[in-house]
């Protein structure tokens, strides 16, 4: 896949293969932090922040293992290297900047779990991009997830005063809703190609 | 939930099993405690590798292989690990069986392993096993920690598998590869596209809200 | 029709208006033209003590007591408060509660019309245009009057300008945008003398240089009327503004006559203005020369239920059954409002009285009244959001007081700024009750803030 | 006849007349013509099309309505403006099955869960016609042509074929003129685009008559004739910019404009009030917002027509615009920003 310019890498990541809305990635937050915009907004922009970093790490290591010959060791690494990313992040971050540390606080630890970030690093290794193309690559994953977040928090916080049946308040509508998005962004399909 | 226990004609039916409180571990992660329609966990999964039943129930029986493993490792050393690291440490565990699963998948059927793709690897951040593995195994012995990977895991396949099989049989007319239907039938393509998982998923839970509805009016 | 009429004006004079607003039919062309007539005298007035905003005023007559028309019946109670004048010579017949519009019973005094008396006002001391402003004020204050308008709040507080400020601009608001009714029509074609004296009273007491006398465009008769009579030494300059609801909306008036705004939660003194109502000017130029009391006020009898239509100059404390069988009713009536349409009073019971605050009655007979319609859910239309004159948004404060989320209105919507005109109902298709809401919600949050800050009073 | 109980209401009391219900009749008047052309053109396959979708919705509704235990609102004709729209957007000789199934998706997926109307995020129309799209590619996408001579002497075997079955087709299918650009580089005239004698979904060929439609809703004040300007000119604007750059590879503008679902799209389903913005400036930057997004997903994307999805994402961005648009309230000095 040499030939992807990176318009479409991004155009692919951010809207084509949304990372929430097509590939199911970071559903955890999603369903967990999208009722208010303010968090939305935040928790997106910290996955953003999250995913460039680690995307970066995770090139540097899958060479090295290919170099020393241990592709088995791929998966730990990745783990490894995210938690610990997220762990020097909000250290770093709590030095450098304390406003936007209260502002992102807690969701530093939450992004540990959020398949998005292993996912993103899992995908960029099979599709083979160079390290370049991996920046672009996360910036559209960031991108997507945080305006899949968005969307969904605004129509959510439009809900919340809406006279929806019992049965469906919660998880069962930000589902619904996120299969609508999900047909939504199916026009995007064949965009940038 | 609790309903449901209350409940007496469900009593009479579980009590002889919730008699010993082991079955109880078992029994809880398949109905009460379900780990997709009651906790809303391993959403990633639920959601991507359900389009065909069969994917549903490898990707299922993967997960519980490595819930099981993971809670025996981390019920075996619980009293070694220092508290500190204890996170790092289950994950290290959870990650060693998720690539042990991933090769074996791969030998055994390179075009599971295909069409699972990269959701094998993603199972070391399926929030279920790391918090199995934190709030049952780090507190409790062996059998008991088997017991509650076994439910749970039971329970996850389960969830799965009636996603696997309800969009797999509308969006391809068939159910393990086989079809079902006539030939003449419309499959509902839509099923098997990832809005499809979303409206299934959401389908399920609007079940499992209704009874639980239904239940305590009827109380 | 009557909006493209309207329509037309606003195209000639587009930059003094404010934005949005509505165009309800006017109803005022069967009343217009009617000059005022004098009212004839009830057989027993009743008078509330709390005829304006503040502190209801103390009676200081007693039980079978005779007055004279025009004499002190209840003295001021403070600073926020003005006396009470005897509206007829009679005897005080009961001093007990009085129903009021609110619903409430208050204080107030059963004044008993003597038969054959001569009905002449009698007369206080003088307060002359050399009077420094603070004797005109308190003249202003002796003389009971408050905001004629409708809102009834004594005119001495709010012409006192505060220490500080300074008013350039005194703007005479002689929109009258409520429709049906025709007071102000009328007393601007009729009492021109004493609306020029009472300019003069007002500039003194305020220390404006200028004055602008806003009129609706569909009143350009008495505009026209007006001009011609200006004295030369008066600086008044008389304008006219669109036909629009509300206009006569003291921040909409300014904003048309100067094309400033008054700063939320601020008063006109904070754009360097006062707005006086121009039957509350005529009624200053009248009684201030004689020292006398307001003992009556021109009201518009009106309505598609009345038989006599007309503007009346009725004694205060006249009751309403007695004015509705005077001028007679047509078949079953069904609603009365004091005030206008829009922003008045429906009453429950017509044995209250006419107060200084009272404008018009308008009267819906049974037939007149279409069935209450069903409420639906808000479908955003925005039609209120195009109609409201402050620019807020009532779909979104409608929505969030129906979940009760009246810290949310009052912080981030600017519930608090919303003068309950009317606008955002009138053109509501769901007819959902908005004004209502907006009233109970500004009710809940100025109590709660009560109970945050103990009273510092 | 002076002691009569009097009447008691909250100010104002005057109120302007028009209902909710008022304007929903209005726009299915206004759809009726768009209806009629359409039997016009397609002829029974299209009244049966359009009576099932419509019935569909409408059924739902009750239904759901008694199901959650509510009185039905059936009566507030909304459910048959979202039938027939529902049914506008469909091939001519779509099964009618599928059209059932669409309808009471349209209700119970675009708005009952939303809890009714006055809550829905999308417009419920095209949130079934997407989930139709999605499930039935095929059927959706195979369109007669219009104005066939025999279009009055019974029905298209496709229109009738087995519930859950797929439909066969008679031999006759045409392209519509989006489709036969993008795949095959055919331009189809203006006059056959203007009075829709080509081929296309239900209700979306005769620009004229639903420009005749939204022009009596926009005359009433029963439809923000904002979006539909905003959104066609948008469109308008900007293909002719692309056709000026390159006459070889861009459509003209009025092709673009007169084509496919643009004008029912623009002048029926953005503007459902519910699902758009409410600001005077929300509903323009949401028109210009649909407006580019069709050129973007026609000229770029890999599907010939992209209203659909251009409404259904500017009405996810609503509440966005919205937010950022309030009005600035009387004697405040900054545009205010809600949280």
């Amino acid at each position: 896949m040499e030939n992807e310019s990176l318009w479409y890498i991004f155009i692919n990541a951010s809207l084509i293969s949304n990372f929430v809305l097509a590939y199911f990635l970071g559903i955890c937050p999603f369903l967990g932090v999208s009722g208010k915009l303010d968090t939305a907004t935040k928790m997106g922009g910290a996955v953003t922040f999250v995913m460039l970093i680690s995307s970066m790490c995770a090139y540097g290591i899958n060479a090295l293992l290919i170099a020393i010959n241990a592709p088995f060791l791929q998966l730990i690494s990745y783990i490894v290297v995210i938690a610990s990313t997220v762990q020097l992040v909000e250290m770093f971050v709590k030095k450098m900047s304390p406003a936007l540390f209260r502002a992102l606080g807690i969701f530093l630890p939450l992004i540990t779990t959020n398949c998005a970030i292993l996912g993103l690093a899992l995908f960029q290794t099979n599709k083979g991009y160079g390290f370049i193309e991996s920046l672009v690559y996360a910036l559209g994953a960031g991108i997507g997830f945080t305006l899949a977040l968005v969307l969904m928090a605004g129509i959510r916080q439009r809900l919340d005063f809406a006279d929806s049946p019992k049965v469906v308040k919660g998880t069962v509508i930000t589902l619904l809703i996120a299969g609508i998005l999900s047909l939504s962004f199916m026009g995007f399909s064949g965009l940038g190609g | 939930m609790s309903q449901l226990v209350k409940d007496p004609k469900e009593k009479s039916f579980f009590t002889t099993l919730a008699e010993s409180p082991s079955t109880n571990e078992f029994i809880k992660g398949i109905w009460k405690d379900n780990p997709v329609f009651v906790q809303v966990l391993g959403m990633c999964p639920v959601l991507a590798v359900t389009n065909t039943a069969e994917n549903a129930l490898a990707m299922g029986f993967a997960t519980t292989f490595v819930l099981v493993m993971s809670n025996i490792l981390v019920s075996l050393l619980r009293n070694v690990i220092p508290k500190e690291v204890r996170i790092a440490s289950y994950i290290l565990i959870i990650a060693t069986f998720v690539t042990i699963t991933d090769y074996a998948i791969q030998a055994i059927s390179v075009d599971l392993h295909k069409s699972l793709g990269a959701f094998i690897s993603l199972i070391v951040v399926n929030c279920l096993i790391l918090s199995r593995a934190e709030a049952f195994a780090s507190k409790n012995t062996f059998i008991p920690s088997v017991l509650d990977a076994l439910g749970m895991g039971l329970g996850f396949v389960l969830a799965l598998f009636s996603l696997g099989a309800l969009r797999e049989l509308l969006g391809n007319g068939s159910l393990f590869g086989m079809s079902i239907f006539s030939d003449n039938f419309q499959e509902w393509i839509v099923m098997i596209l990832p809005a499809g998982g979303f409206f299934t998923l959401a389908l399920w839970l609007l079940l499992f809200n209704i009874l639980k509805e239904r239940r305590s009016h009827g109380k | 029709m009557l909006e493209e009429k309207s329509s037309i004006e606003v195209f000639g004079q587009v930059k003094n208006t404010f934005k949005h607003g509505i165009h309800p039919p006017e109803h005022k062309d069967e009343t217009n033209s009617l000059p005022i007539r004098q009212f004839s005298f009830a057989p027993v007035v009743t008078l509330p003590t709390a005829q304006h905003l503040g502190k209801p005023s103390k009676i200081i007559v007693r039980e079978g007591q005779e007055v004279l028309r025009g004499q002190l019946l209840a003295e001021a109670d403070g600073y926020m408060s003005v006396p009470l004048h005897a509206p007829v010579t009679g005897r005080v017949r009961k001093i007990a509660n009085v129903p009021t519009i609110s619903g409430k019973m208050v204080p107030g005094i059963y004044l008993e019309s003597l038969e054959g008396a001569g009905q002449e006002v009698i007369e206080g001391e003088e307060v002359s245009l050399e009077s420094s402003p603070e004797e005109i004020l308190s003249g202003i204050q002796h003389a009971g009057i408050v905001g004629l308008g409708g809102a009834a709040f004594p005119t001495h507080v709010k012409l006192k300008i505060p220490d500080g400020k300074h008013c350039d601009t005194l703007i005479l608001n002689g929109v009258e945008c409520e429709p049906f009714l025709t007071t102000d029509h009328r007393v601007m074609l009729e009492q021109s003398e004493d609306i020029f004296l009472g300019i003069r009273y007002v500039m003194k007491a305020t220390g404006a240089k200028n004055v602008i006398l806003g009129i609706e465009a569909n009143k350009r008769d008495a505009a026209d009327f007006l001009k011609s009579k200006v004295p030369v030494d008066l600086p008044l300059e008389v304008r006219l503004v669109p036909v629009k609801y509300p206009q006569g909306a003291e921040k909409m008036l300014i904003t048309s006559l100067l094309g400033v705004e008054v700063p939320s939660g601020g008063l006109p003194i904070d754009v360097n203005a006062v707005v006086i109502n121009i039957a509350t000017t005529a009624e200053i130029g009248r009684l201030l020369p004689h020292g006398r009391g307001i003992q009556e006020r021109v009201i518009t009898i009106t309505g598609p239920g009345v038989k006599q239509k007309g503007n009346y100059l009725i004694p205060i404390g006249t009751p309403l059954r007695y004015i509705l069988e005077e001028v007679g009713v047509e078949g079953t009536i069904r609603e009365v409002y004091m005030g206008g349409p829009m922003m008045g009073v429906a009453v429950s019971n017509l044995d209250i009285s006419v107060t200084k605050g009272t404008s018009g009655v308008v009267v819906f007979a049974e037939k007149n009244v279409t069935a209450t319609q069903p409420e639906y859910p808000c479908i955003r239309c925005a039609a209120c959001v195009d109609a409201c004159p402050l620019s807020l948004n009532p779909s979104k404060l409608g929505i969030l007081a129906k979940n009760e989320s009246y810290d949310l209105m009052a912080e981030e919507y600017n519930l608090m700024d919303c003068f309950e005109c009317g606008s955002c109902s009138y053109v509501c298709p769901s007819h959902i009750p908005l004004v209502q809401y907006f009233r109970v919600s500004k009710s809940i949050v100025r109590k709660r803030a009560a109970k945050k800050q103990p009273t510092h009073a | 006849m002076l002691n009569k109980t009097l009447h008691i209401s909250t100010s104002p009391h005057l109120t302007k007349g028009i209902t909710t219900v008022d304007i929903m009749k209005n726009v299915v008047y206004a759809l009726l013509p768009v209806a009629g052309y359409a039997v016009y053109a397609f002829g029974w396959d299209a009244l049966f099309l359009l009576a099932t979708t419509t019935l569909s919705a409408v059924i739902t509704e009750h239904y759901l309505c008694m199901w959650s235990g509510k009185p039905t609102t059936v009566g507030d004709w909304s459910a048959v403006i979202t039938g027939l729209l529902l049914g506008m957007t469909l091939p001519p000789a779509f099964p009618l099955w599928m059209a059932f199934l669409g309808g009471v998706i349209a209700i119970g997926l675009g708005k009952y869960v939303f809890g009714g109307l006055g809550n829905n995020s999308f417009n419920p129309a095209l949130v079934g016609r997407a989930v139709l799209q999605a499930a039935f590619p095929v059927a959706i996408t195979t369109w007669s042509a219009a104005f066939v001579s025999d279009r009055f002497f019974g029905v298209s075997s496709s229109l009738l074929a087995q519930p859950f079955m797929k439909p066969t087709y008679d031999a006759v299918s045409g392209a519509t003129p989006l489709s036969a650009f993008k795949f095959d580089g055919v331009l189809t005239g203006s006059y056959e685009l203007a009075f829709g004698m080509v081929g296309g979904s239900t209700g979306e060929t005769s620009a004229i008559v639903i420009l005749a439609g939204g022009l009596y809703l926009a005359s009433r004040n029963m439809l923000n004739w904002r979006i539909p300007v905003s959104i066609l000119s948008t469109v308008y604007l900007f293909s002719a910019i692309f056709h000026l750059i390159n006459p070889e590879t861009y459509p003209t503008a009025s092709f673009m404009m007169f084509s496919g679902g643009l004008m029912l799209g623009a002048v029926f389903m953005a503007t459902d009030m519910v699902a758009s913005p409410l600001t005077p400036t929300g509903v323009v930057i949401y028109g210009v917002l649909i407006g580019l997004l069709i050129v973007i997903i026609r000229i770029w994307g890999g599907l010939p027509e992209g209203v659909m999805y251009a409404i259904l994402l500017a009405n996810a961005v609503s509440p966005h615009i919205d937010k950022i648009t309030q009005n600035r309230v009387y004697g405040t000095t900054k545009q205010r920003q809600t949280a």
